[in-house]
């Protein structure tokens, strides 16, 4: 069998769609001028990113003046996060978070923490979701800010933000005033559907390159009439929410990214779901002790989060990627260090088991056979890296000897 | 990321498996990634051989585990235990630097199989 | 004569390099992993930056570890200003910069500012230059941060960069080690010679976007040894200094762009000098009442800026639009405001004079041929708006009766 | 960023120039900008019989001088004091909104010349 190259690692990042890249050329080489110019070269610029913009904005169901423009997700968690909290820190200084929330989210905390502020860090269970009580029980009149991921980068699992929205709007109306709620839409969007308004969310970040864009390009959606400070200082771009020259280009990238993930949203979905779907359930059948990771039903159709008992998932990750087919242990971001994922940690896996798991993620350009060829390849992997272990040879003798 | 070596024991890892007989048996574990290895060792006239190898760790462990079987057969008790993670390191052609432990893991267990102070 | 496209603004944005271009195109398509991630998709990425980090390097004189991949000159500068601020605060809150640094400087000193550092804005004089001895009397042991730009964006002037660098070696050794250089060299790269080594800087900021790269993408270069506190919060990318994903194209670009602009140094400064001056020298032959601003020798070779007395730059400018020929008044940053730039005022043109200035800015690909359509519209254009100006009416009616 | 309109006067810009025996003169100028305007009419019978303009001032002050001319060109005296910036705005299609007070500037030259207080 000839070596194929298969990528199931799109959540760590995608593909540019060919499109995507079409719609960006002109910018490098003949439309290349700043937007802030006014002559032809500056205006033409300036058209291209207040129409991305409009993409943008449509795809969330948001208004133009409320999509701001950053280098990324990370950049738009931070702005966002800061931002709220520089702007109203006056009114309190108490932050609800979770703890599966990506770094962009939880270094940010840190920083506020050591700057006084108090944050609490709800848990998530053994389905990897935060439950309401828990965050009414956290929420006193200190609280300035709550920002929950949309839906986790390494489980999926998909959190009540639409029930988190609602409750924000009481306590508002019951006199919170200052009470602001951010989400982190990394992962969902061009999966499901993501809707501001439906949400009722303040703040919402997304990044390109998780749903076939470039990489370097970000929004931070504000809600009207929602104050933040910015955080980089200089020239009077994007509403003076964030100064440099736009990235026209990139912008113009995110734009058509957002435009397809929009218009293509349920085909993908669907097929994504019918993809991961095939493989959990081929997984199961052939090779044995296998659990999921985190909550089966509210969870993105484009991953799955398997553990495999007694084995390492970097052994199973390399090996994999030796026979050609990409996937992660835990989250690319944390990749390289030797302790398990915070997020497994926090849905109640060990040490030695969080170690032994691995992500599954599709994307629209995947097809069933990539998935063919992975359960082709895998339990071999496994079976060797087990042969290997210390507990599944005992284990198995066991089983022998019954 | 690592070397053509360790992806090559990873894919092809050696002398897998406990040993019938064995004489000597060795265990180590990092308390920190939580790996462990266990070694198996058939010595005779003062030379290892033959050896063998379990672990539940991250490819270089594994690899680590895999070439030091290698080496230490046919080898003096004598000279294996003058063994460092060097040795190891250097078999493997090179280890990514936060990895470097676990070329230690191996040696531990060598040193625990012949009862000396790691 | 048909319609010519003509571009001239080449300090607010160049062309990318079509050879730019090319070396980014892979990373959209193919090599599109995450330089976090351990499989091959992922090491690809990482190998390409690492690669480009050196090709930065090399253009400074400086090591690849020196290098910071940030999303453009504004981040870099925020990035060393604020970064040297708050990780060494607690030696002294006090800055010296000049009054005609970019946006991206003044406005991040004016928030220190807010937050009870002192900052001295050194003046220029009529050539926009600062002079060593007004920074040596500023300099006092409260002293953390001398930012100074390389080149002016508006002028083109060179600032004495050696000689600070030399000045601040000599009050480190007097005991004043936490003092801290940083230049902004955004406008300088391609143009002239840049060598951190021999200007004694400890940190420097670029974009590619000024030097036929992408536009997103920059380089806060920091010395080795020298602290800053990250701005970004979040996954442990480029040596934990700016969390978020790496965007691999543009940092290819910038890499190539560096190379380019490497190589081909003498050749593209000795072009664009010939181009400026043969436009300076014929623009003074043939149309009366123009002054140049600032220093007539250490400036840039791309860029004149000129003053023509008794009309205002916008109609110039637009008029020039009208033509096909693409030039600035004042910065792209600044445009749209009615205020004539803060560079201008501080070389001490009146509010008057002050608006009746243009940049010509030129890039590798101008030609001879443009600055003869330059020569061809601009007489013309000039003459109509005098025509239409009070004071140039009266001095012409004067002459005339003289 | 301009409309057609302001465009297409910043190139051919209409009545330029003081006029002979002028019956009227306006001034104004804007502290903000600078900017500066001086209107001259000729007035026979009531009416406005032709009408120039010089300005030093950004591409709207420009179009909006120029405009004004033909606008009040055979206008009587009374209609030409009921005139407003909104009227210039309009005659030049748009102004972008920061660039709305120049149109004041023409408006203002006009209502000196007619000894309007502005
Ligand atoms: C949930 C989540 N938030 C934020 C980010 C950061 O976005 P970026 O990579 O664009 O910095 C990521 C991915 O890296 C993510 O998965
Ligand atoms: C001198 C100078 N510094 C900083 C910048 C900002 O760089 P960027 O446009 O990449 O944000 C510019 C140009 O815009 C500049 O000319
Ligand atoms: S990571 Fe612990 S032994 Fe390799
Ligand atoms: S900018 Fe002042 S009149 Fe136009």
């Amino acid at each position: 069998m000839a070596m194929r190259k298969i990528y199931l690692d799109n959540s760590a990042t995608t593909r540019v769609d060919d499109e995507v890249v079409g719609e960006m050329l002109p910018f490098f080489t003949e439309q290349f001028g700043n937007a802030s110019s006014t002559h032809q070269w500056g205006q033409q610029a300036k058209q291209a990113i207040e129409e991305a913009r409009n993409q943008v904005a449509r795809l969330l169901n948001g208004t133009p003046n409320e999509i701001t423009f950053v280098s990324g997700g990370t950049e738009a968690d931070n702005l966002a996060i800061v931002g709220i909290a520089e702007a109203h820190g006056d009114k309190g200084r108490h932050i609800i978070t979770s703890r599966i929330e990506h770094p962009a989210v939880l270094a940010t905390c840190a920083h506020l923490e050591k700057e006084g502020w108090k944050v609490t860090y709800l848990p998530v269970y053994g389905e990897g979701i935060v439950r309401l009580d828990d965050l009414r029980k956290a929420m006193t009149d200190e609280t300035v800010l709550i920002t929950i991921m949309h839906s986790n980068n390494e489980l999926g699992t998909l959190q009540p933000i639409r029930e988190i929205g609602e409750l924000v709007r009481e306590q508002r109306e019951a006199g919170r005033r200052h009470l602001y709620f951010h989400t982190d839409a990394v992962q969902s969007i061009g999966k499901v559907d993501v809707d501001v308004r439906e949400l009722g969310v303040d703040l919402l970040s997304l990044t390109a390159h998780k749903f076939h864009g470039p990489k370097g390009i970000g929004v931070l959606y504000v809600r009207r009439g929602v104050r933040i400070s910015p955080q980089t200082y200089g020239g009077h771009h994007e509403r003076d929410r964030r100064a440099g020259t736009e990235s026209v280009p990139l912008i113009a990238g995110i734009g058509k990214a957002a435009e397809l993930a929009r218009l293509h949203l349920a085909e993908r979905s669907g097929h994504l779901r019918n993809l991961r779907d095939y493989l959990e359930q081929e997984l199961f059948r052939i090779i044995p002790d296998i659990t999921r990771n985190g909550d089966a039903e509210r969870r993105l159709p484009s991953i799955a989060n398997l553990n495999f008992d007694h084995v390492e998932g970097e052994g199973l990750q390399i090996s994999l990627d030796l026979k050609g087919v990409a996937v992660s242990t835990g989250s690319a971001c944390s990749s390289g260090s030797t302790e398990p994922s915070h997020v497994l940690v926090a849905i109640g896996l060990s040490q030695d088991t969080g170690h032994g798991s691995l992500r599954f993620s599709f994307g629209k350009d995947n097809t069933r056979e990539d998935v063919d060829y992975v359960l082709e390849t895998l339990p071999a992997i496994v079976g060797k890296l087990r042969s290997l272990s210390p507990r599944a040879v005992k284990k198995s003798k066991l089983e022998a000897g019954a | 990321m690592y070397s053509a070596k360790v992806l090559e024991h990873l894919e092809n890892p050696r002398n897998v498996g406990e040993i019938e007989n064995a004489s000597a048996i060795g265990k180590s574990t990092n308390p920190v990634c939580g790996d462990m290895l266990q070694l198996y060792l058939r010595l005779r006239d003062g030379r290892i051989e033959s050896a063998g190898f379990l672990v539940q760790g991250c490819p270089p462990s594994i690899a680590a585990g895999s070439v030091l079987t290698e080496l230490v057969t046919g080898m003096s008790v004598e000279d294996a235990g003058r063994m460092a993670p060097r040795d190891i390191t250097t078999a493997l052609e090179s280890l990514p630097r936060n990895k470097e432990h676990c070329s230690v893991l191996a040696i531990d267990a060598l040193r625990d199989a012949l009862k000396l102070t790691p």
